[in-house]
């Protein structure tokens, strides 16, 4: 009323009442999951079990943490394929301070918290150095990132001082299989956590409003006193943070570091995912709920094509066609 | 083993590789990120400073036009010999040629490949992958009681075209054969790592199949496998008539051996890493210009609860 | 064959057209006709449909309903390329060419001449000189990437690539935007000649003394409706403008400000001395007083852009001395000088303005996000009452706070970007060319605005090419010259005149020294 | 005055080359074997397949895309031809060039009609022509052996007059492809896609048409690179190839290319090859790193290797 006597022909009334097609496009990952679920219910026996939802969660938590802190980076105009190194780097450090100890520097075992901290701020000065690289040498994301892919797991296997470290028969590999009252695992938990966490951050703070700026327009975003350098280098750190908790909790569920293996290829996955979600791969707003149905949509595809017997090589064309379909339908005209 | 330290020290005098007087050999690895590979290659490293060989190492990090060009690098600077780890059967062979056409002699060793003993290469020197399939086959079968009606079993298979791979999966089909109530139920890629065969048996858990036996191409496999199987409440062991799952694989990695310890794992054929004593036998038998055979058998052995303990010092 | 008699006299005829966007109809039932030979004006208020007219018969957008006819044939471009095609040629709003590529490059890429298949650069970069040359740019290294040429050289090559496509209809949006009058005075000679070949130019601009100039007829638009088809000489002014705003023209009648008095006894909230950075900026002094509107006049590329650059911390200078309040401060980033009570608003919209994908209300809100939020966490409440407050003060025409800024038409996105520094109340505000593309209600509105701010004591460095605007509002007026400044005129002796006089006689002294 | 700034505009301009040289410079004093011939000769054969395939990248990156599918291409090209390769000599050459070219089309197709932005495209591509490459290979996804005695098998192995095939085939693609670049509106087109793609679709350039181009030369060249690598390991190899995207990229962005596009050198390109060839040999040639060095070694030099080049070349308009 108050605003705009002489605005153009402004229909108020169209933009209420969203179109189904707009619907679609916010909720599309959730979309795709359901079709597939639904798609599973038939063909595939005992799908509709405790056990699949279980077993896809768990198996899920690494992408999906990773897809988690690779939406930010995403969505600040940047890309990360450094993040499974960086899960590795993570987990060595925590291997060879709670298993091995160094003896070099006389240091015994420490405990698992002591340990843990550690592998976290490991993981933390990797996304550090790499928004470092980015915003203060002036480097492309993706070429920093693959120099830290590259250089990464040769650094954690000098962290960890062998190949790989097993962590069997530990407390904490106990934890990483860890079932709340028998029946929830632990991971399940931590998820939800985590994205009431990111969920928070990105719709509330400053800091992903920042993010967002950042990626869709950099220079106007340094002209409105956005300090780009810190807020990148704050978007890469938190990618690492959560690299870190993937990268520990996958090794203790699998009850070893290895670091030639421990979230190898994970970036595949976890940039599907991030697409599937709907965070737009030229910067701007992140979606956090697209992201985390997105990774599950990924997930879900492995599982279908072990759990039908379908030869494994057939899920990486499955993968691909859902990847198109999705982003197909979010297009914008 | 080598720490960081000896290789900084041998940097910081660069050398043109005449640094040790002697033959020179050269290992181009398959370099994969397993720990047998690397047990392997130090073997042959502290062999060859054993012996007076001067030794230089790449790795081919599982990729075969690596290791091809690996190979290329290699010849240029003119080795006495070449030992080859060949990340695959077919693919590798033309390094074989590369070698052949600098006069360099090649020993084969971890897997089969392509070519002709005496010919393309000197000798070839491994484990006996068939030997070993069939080897699981038996271990499994003789674990349940002769009247057992029927055996159902998981292979965790590795990964597909690698000559141990194939020579596994071809013995224990065929010691099958003789077993007419033994059946694989299913046949998983676990790729020699952990994680992908937890990942493959928990799927095949989800899926209702039911088996009473899991063979795994390697420890990595057979562990990740007891652990799926420990998550979702089953048992492992040595004990069929109890409910427990027969794991049986190939191996003798420290986490292996810790399981076999600790009654969750039946057995394990061995895949020995330590044989640079026979490599380097062969060549200086080669030198001194003796006959060889065209395969030199590597011996592997079983090791179960009863051996465990005089074996746990050797696992990789 | 049958409508070939009723064509005859149209090169362009448009019937019909209606477009709309998710929650705007841009355009209804809008008829435009253009005859051969003539300069015709399309009139609007920001907003209007104009541009979006235009991209309709260049095949950018797609009409809903409507139809085409173009010299005697039905057409429907699908893309810019088949309009080219069909004979019309077009500068854009928002400049569009390359950035990177060579300015000759911009000027023949699609197009190149060549020689037994390949690209003959002698002849593109020759050739381009050439064309360069006629309109008045005989500086211009026609090697050099487009991107280091300033914004007002950038709209000349555009108009040089324009012109050169040999075509019959010339559509121009708002060409003249970012040029001087001796520019713009360029551009007319370079329509009139077209004019004499039979060609048509279609004519869009706010500036309606460059419409009474150069045009035969006019077609205004208001909110995406037809208001009517007008020959020049019937329209006054006044009743152009209340037949584009739809109601009567006082209201936005434009007042010479009444200078601020006392100046000399107020303080500089900011005083520069010595400013140099490589060639663009040499030794400039320049200082602005609470409550002073200081006005900065220049040709293009005479470094104005840049020394507002330097003041706002976003280039660091090499010599020279910057003081707030009287303390000396060094700024490294914007950010530093936001913190001192700074806002810059800049003349490149679309690169340093916007973003895109952000809400209008985000946009607006951007430099205040600490002012809005607690602890790093952002009342949404706060930012919607920020953003309603403002585009109901400065009437910007939004479906609301919510809309994507990249669906405003460019007027108000202009009208955003001023409202993101004005909300912030800042000490010292930094304007480069801040009516650029706003209709005379706006630039009115943002007058008024603009002294408002400074009659509540904020100081302001405004920057424009408009000189009137300058005579209009400013207390002072500082005057550059190939990046020197080479006087200043305070409110008694400013006229069009003296500054005409001092950047002139900077500009002969730039063709001694650019003697290389 | 004007001299001297020359001089300096041009080491900037050859930023690339310059570190190529002192790459070289370095090698060649710590191994004598690499100043050999048959080490020159090595790294040229070595790097024509990700020399090949960064061709292809350097004009996908010009128009402002990324095409992370090449690895992918190159390994179906290479099943493709080890199954031909007992028949029709010509017919095991063609088909794996003609299946790239199809795979590119396909991500042209994705990213000028569907809209899908290039990264996804080609991720999606780069899996899906993975799973495509394991499903034409041989059972549970294992390589398929070449016939050794067709010609095919011997692109790699000869030479003309000492200089091996394949970096025959690669430097004539790259002489072509500068030649494309500089000279040929398409060439141009594509800088000014990626300069600006709005701004060049309102010029009127054929911005899909030429886009579709782009990616079917990448595929196509990919192809090539496929059937090189056939023709090295005699094999085809479902598995192999993976990862060559990343080494193109980091090959073309060495070269100086910038990733948004619109800026950078075909010719540059070949020392970014270069070096990255390099370092591989030298660490080869050096022969004692441990296993868990090489890496670290590996991806400490290439950023020695881009910080070198950025201080060199200045700072460039960098946009995000
Ligand atoms: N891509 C788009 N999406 C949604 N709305 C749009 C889009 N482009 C233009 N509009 C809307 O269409 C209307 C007309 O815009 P247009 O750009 O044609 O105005 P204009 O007359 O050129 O104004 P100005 O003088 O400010 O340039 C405006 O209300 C604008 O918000
Ligand atoms: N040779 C150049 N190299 C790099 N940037 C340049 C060059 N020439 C101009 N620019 C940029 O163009 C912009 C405008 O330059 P400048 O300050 O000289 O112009 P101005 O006086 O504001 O004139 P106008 O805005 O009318 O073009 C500045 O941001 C400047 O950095
Ligand atoms: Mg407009
Ligand atoms: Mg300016």
């Amino acid at each position: 009323m108050t605003s705009k006597p002489d605005a153009p022909a402004v229909e108020t009334g169209m933009l209420k009442p969203i179109k189904a097609t707009e619907v679609f496009r916010k909720y599309e990952s959730m979309f795709f999951f359901v079709v597939l679920i639904i798609l599973n219910a038939f063909i595939t026996p005992e799908f509709l079990e405790w056990g699949t939802l279980r077993n896809t969660l768990v198996q899920v938590f690494p992408v999906m943490m990773v897809a988690l802190g690779m939406t930010m980076v995403i969505s600040s105009g940047g890309i990360d394929i450094s993040v499974g190194s960086i899960m590795a780097i993570s987990g060595a450090t925590t291997a060879r301070l709670y298993v091995t100890g160094v003896s070099s520097l006389g240091l015994e075992p420490v405990g698992l918290a002591p340990a843990l901290a550690c592998g976290v701020a490991a993981a933390c000065m990797c996304g550090f150095l790499n928004g470092i690289l980015i915003a203060k040498c002036k480097i492309q994301p993706i070429i920093v990132t693959l120099v830290v892919m590259i250089a990464g797991r040769g650094l954690a296997q000098i962290i960890l001082g062998e190949l790989s470290t097993s962590l069997l028969f530990t407390s904490f590999a106990d934890f990483g299989s860890l079932r709340i009252g028998g029946v929830i695992p632990v991971q399940m938990l931590i998820v939800v956590v985590i994205v009431a966490a990111m969920i928070f951050v990105v719709k509330k703070t400053n800091f992903a409003k920042r993010v967002e700026a950042i990626g869709d327009n950099r220079r106007a975003a340094r002209l409105v006193g956005i300090n780009t350098v810190w807020v990148t280098v704050g978007v890469y750190t938190l990618c690492g943070l959560l690299c870190s908790i993937a990268g520990n909790m996958e090794a203790a569920r699998i009850s070893v570091v290895n670091v030639g293996s421990l979230g190898l290829l994970v970036e595949l996955d976890a940039i599907a995912a991030v697409a599937i979600g709907g965070t737009a791969f030229s910067g701007g707003k992140a979606r956090i709920m697209g992201t985390v149905f997105g990774a599950i949509v990924v997930q879900l595809v492995t599982i279908i094509v072990n759990m039908n017997n379908i030869p494994d090589k057939y899920s990486l064309l499955f993968k691909a066609v859902i990847v198109i379909i999705a982003l197909w339908t979010q297009r914008k005209k | 083993s080598k720490g960081p330290s000896d290789t900084s020290d041998s940097k910081s005098q660069p050398d043109d590789g005449k640094t040790v007087e002697g033959p020179r050999v050269a290992y181009s690895s398959v370099g994969d990120p397993n720990p047998w590979f690397l047990a392997f290659s130090a073997e042959l490293e502290k062999e060859a400073e054993k012996r007076g060989f001067n030794f230089r190492v790449t790795h081919a990090q599982a990729k075969v036009e690596k290791q091809i060009a690996d190979v290329e690098d290699i010849v240029v600077q003119k080795p006495d010999y070449l030992v080859l780890g060949p990340v695959e059967t077919k693919g590798s062979a033309d390094a074989l040629r590369i070698a052949k056409k600098a006069g360099v002699p090649v020993i084969v060793v971890n897997r089969d490949i392509d070519g002709i003993a005496g010919e393309d290469f000197v000798t070839k020197i491994y484990s006996d992958f068939e030997w070993i399939g069939e080897k699981m086959c038996e271990l499994v079968h003789d674990a349940f009681p002769a009247d057992a009606k029927e055996i159902k079993v998981v292979e965790l298979h590795g990964t597909a075209g690698g000559g141990n791979t194939i020579g596994m999966q071809k013995g224990l089909r065929k010691k099958m054969e003789a077993y007419p109530n033994m059946k694989i139920v299913s046949s998983q890629p676990g790729n020699f790592d952990r994680a992908t065969a937890m990942k493959a048996m928990e799927n095949i858990i989800q899926s209702g199949v039911e088996f009473d036996a899991v063979v795994g191409h390697f420890d990595e496999e057979s562990i990740g496998a007891i652990q799926a199987l420990k998550a979702d409440g089953k048992k492992t062991g040595s004990n069929p008539a109890e409910g427990e799952i027969i794991v049986v694989g190939n191996g003798g990695t420290k986490d292996g051996l810790k399981a076999v310890k600790a009654g969750l794992y039946h057995n394990i054929v061995s895949v020995t890493p330590y044989y640079a004593g026979q490599v380097f036998d062969a060549i200086e038998a080669h030198a001194k210009g003796e006959e060889l055979p065209e395969y030199i058998r590597v011996d592997d052995i079983v090791i179960n609860k009863e051996n465990i303990d005089e074996h746990m010092a050797s696992g990789f | 064959m049958t409508s070939q008699l009723a064509n005859e006299d149209y090169l362009l005829k448009m019937k019909g057209i209606s477009k709309s966007f998710p929650g705007v109809k841009a355009l209804q039932q809008v008829d435009f006709c253009v005859k051969p030979g003539e300069a015709h004006a399309l009139m609007g208020e920001n907003g209007a449909g104009k541009s979006t007219l235009v991209k309709v018969l260049t095949g950018i957008h797609q009409r809903d309903n409507g139809e085409i006819v173009f010299d005697g044939n039905s057409i429907s471009p699908a893309n810019a390329a088949q309009a080219q095609h069909a004979g019309i040629s077009t500068i854009y709003q928002e400049l569009n060419l390359i950035p990177d590529l060579s300015v000759a490059e911009n000027v023949f890429i699609g197009r190149e001449p060549r020689k037994m298949g390949f690209i003959d650069w002698k002849t593109v970069e020759t050739l381009a000189k050439d064309i360069l040359d006629k309109m008045g740019l005989e500086d211009v290294d026609v090697g050099e990437p487009f991107t280091r040429q300033s914004v007002a050289v950038q709209q000349m090559v555009a108009i040089a690539r324009a012109v050169s496509i040999s075509a019959r209809l010339l559509v121009m949006d708002e060409p003249t935007s970012s040029l001087s009058e001796k520019e713009v005075g360029i551009l007319f000679d370079v329509i009139r000649a077209l004019k004499k070949k039979n060609m048509s130019v279609i004519f869009i601009s706010h500036k309606l003394d460059e419409v009474f100039e150069i045009c035969d007829r006019a077609t205004i638009l208001r909110d995406g409706r037809l208001v009517g088809e007008y020959p020049m000489q019937d329209l006054t002014k006044l009743k152009m403008i209340s037949l584009m705003i739809g109601r009567d023209a006082e209201s936005v009648l434009e007042r010479k400000r009444e200078a601020a008095d006392g100046l000399g006894d107020r303080q500089a909230v900011m005083a520069a001395t010595g400013l140099s950075r490589g060639r663009k900026t040499r030794e400039v002094s320049i200082d602005v007083k609470t409550g002073e509107i200081l006005g900065v006049a220049g040709l293009l590329g005479s470094g104005r852009t840049e020394l507002a650059r330097i003041v706002f911390g976003d280039h660091k200078q090499e010599s020279g001395q910057i003081k707030v309040n009287d303390k000396p401060v060094s700024m490294k980033s914007p950010g530093d000088a936001i913190r001192l009570g700074f806002g810059f608003c800049s003349e490149d919209r679309k690169e340093e303005g916007i973003f895109p994908n952000m809400s209008v209300m985000d946009n607006m809100t951007m430099a205040i996000l600490p002012k809005l939020s607690k602890a790093g966490v952002l009342s949404q409440k706060a930012q919607r009452e920020v953003a309603e407050t403002y585009i109901s003060k400065m009437r910007i025409a939004t479906s609301g706070p919510d809309q994507l800024i990249k669906e405003l038409s460019g007027g108000n996105q202009q009208k955003v970007l001023l409202a993101r520094w004005l909300c912030k109340n800042p000490v010292l505000m930094i304007l480069d060319e801040p009516t650029r593309g706003i209709d005379v209600g706006g630039k009115s509105e943002i007058e008024s605005i603009i002294t408002d701010l400074a009659d509540k004591g904020v100081a302001i460095l405004m920057i424009s090419s408009e000189l009137e605007e300058l005579i209009r509002s400013c207390d002072r007026i500082a005057v550059l010259s190939e990046g020197k400044k080479v006087g200043e005129l305070n409110a008694k002796e400013i006229s069009e005149d003296g500054i005409m006089h001092m950047m002139a006689h900077g500009h002969d002294a730039r063709e001694d020294v650019h003697d290389e | 005055m004007t001299k001297k700034i020359d001089t300096t505009r041009l080491i900037r301009s050859q930023g690339p080359l310059v570190t190529l040289l002192v790459m070289c410079a370095v090698a060649a004093c710590w191994f004598p074997e690499f100043r050999t011939y048959d080490n020159m000769a090595n790294i040229f054969k070595q790097v024509s397949m990700t020399g090949l395939i960064s061709i292809g990248m350097t004009f996908v990156i010009l128009s402002g895309g990324i095409d992370l599918s090449v690895g992918s291409i190159a390994a179906v090209a290479s099943v493709i031809a080890a199954r031909l390769s007992g028949g029709v000599g010509l017919f095991a050459v063609l088909v794996p060039i003609i299946a790239g070219i199809t795979i590119g089309a396909a991500n042209g197709v994705l990213i000028t009609r569907a809209k899908i932005p290039p990264f996804i495209a080609t991720l999606s591509m780069m899996l899906g022509a993975r799973g495509l490459a394991f499903i034409m290979a041989d059972k549970g996804g294992a390589p398929v052996g070449a016939d050794k005695t067709a010609w095919l098998s011997q692109i790699s192995k000869a030479d003309l007059l000492g200089v091996p095939w394949p970096a025959i085939i690669f430097v004539l693609a790259l002489v072509v492809a500068i030649l494309v670049a500089r000279y040929t509106p398409f060439g141009r087109s594509v800088y000014a896609i990626g300069g600006n793609e709005e701004a060049a679709v309102m010029m009127g350039l054929n911005v899909s048409r030429n886009k579709m181009l782009v990616y079917m030369i990448c595929g196509g060249l990919a192809g090539v690179a496929g059937l090189l690598l056939t023709s090295r390991v005699n094999s085809g190899q479902p598995t192999a190839a993976a990862g060559w995207e990343l080494i193109a990229i980091a090959a073309v962005v060495i070269g100086g290319t910038a990733l948004t596009g619109g800026v950078g050198k075909m010719s540059h390109t070949l020392y970014g090859v270069l070096i990255l060839g390099i370092i591989r040999n030298v660490i080869n040639l050096y022969g004692k790193l441990d296993y868990w060095y090489i890496d670290l070694i590996t991806g400490i030099l290439l950023l020695a290797v881009v910080l070198l080049q950025t201080r060199i070349a200045g700072k460039q308009a960098v946009k995000p």
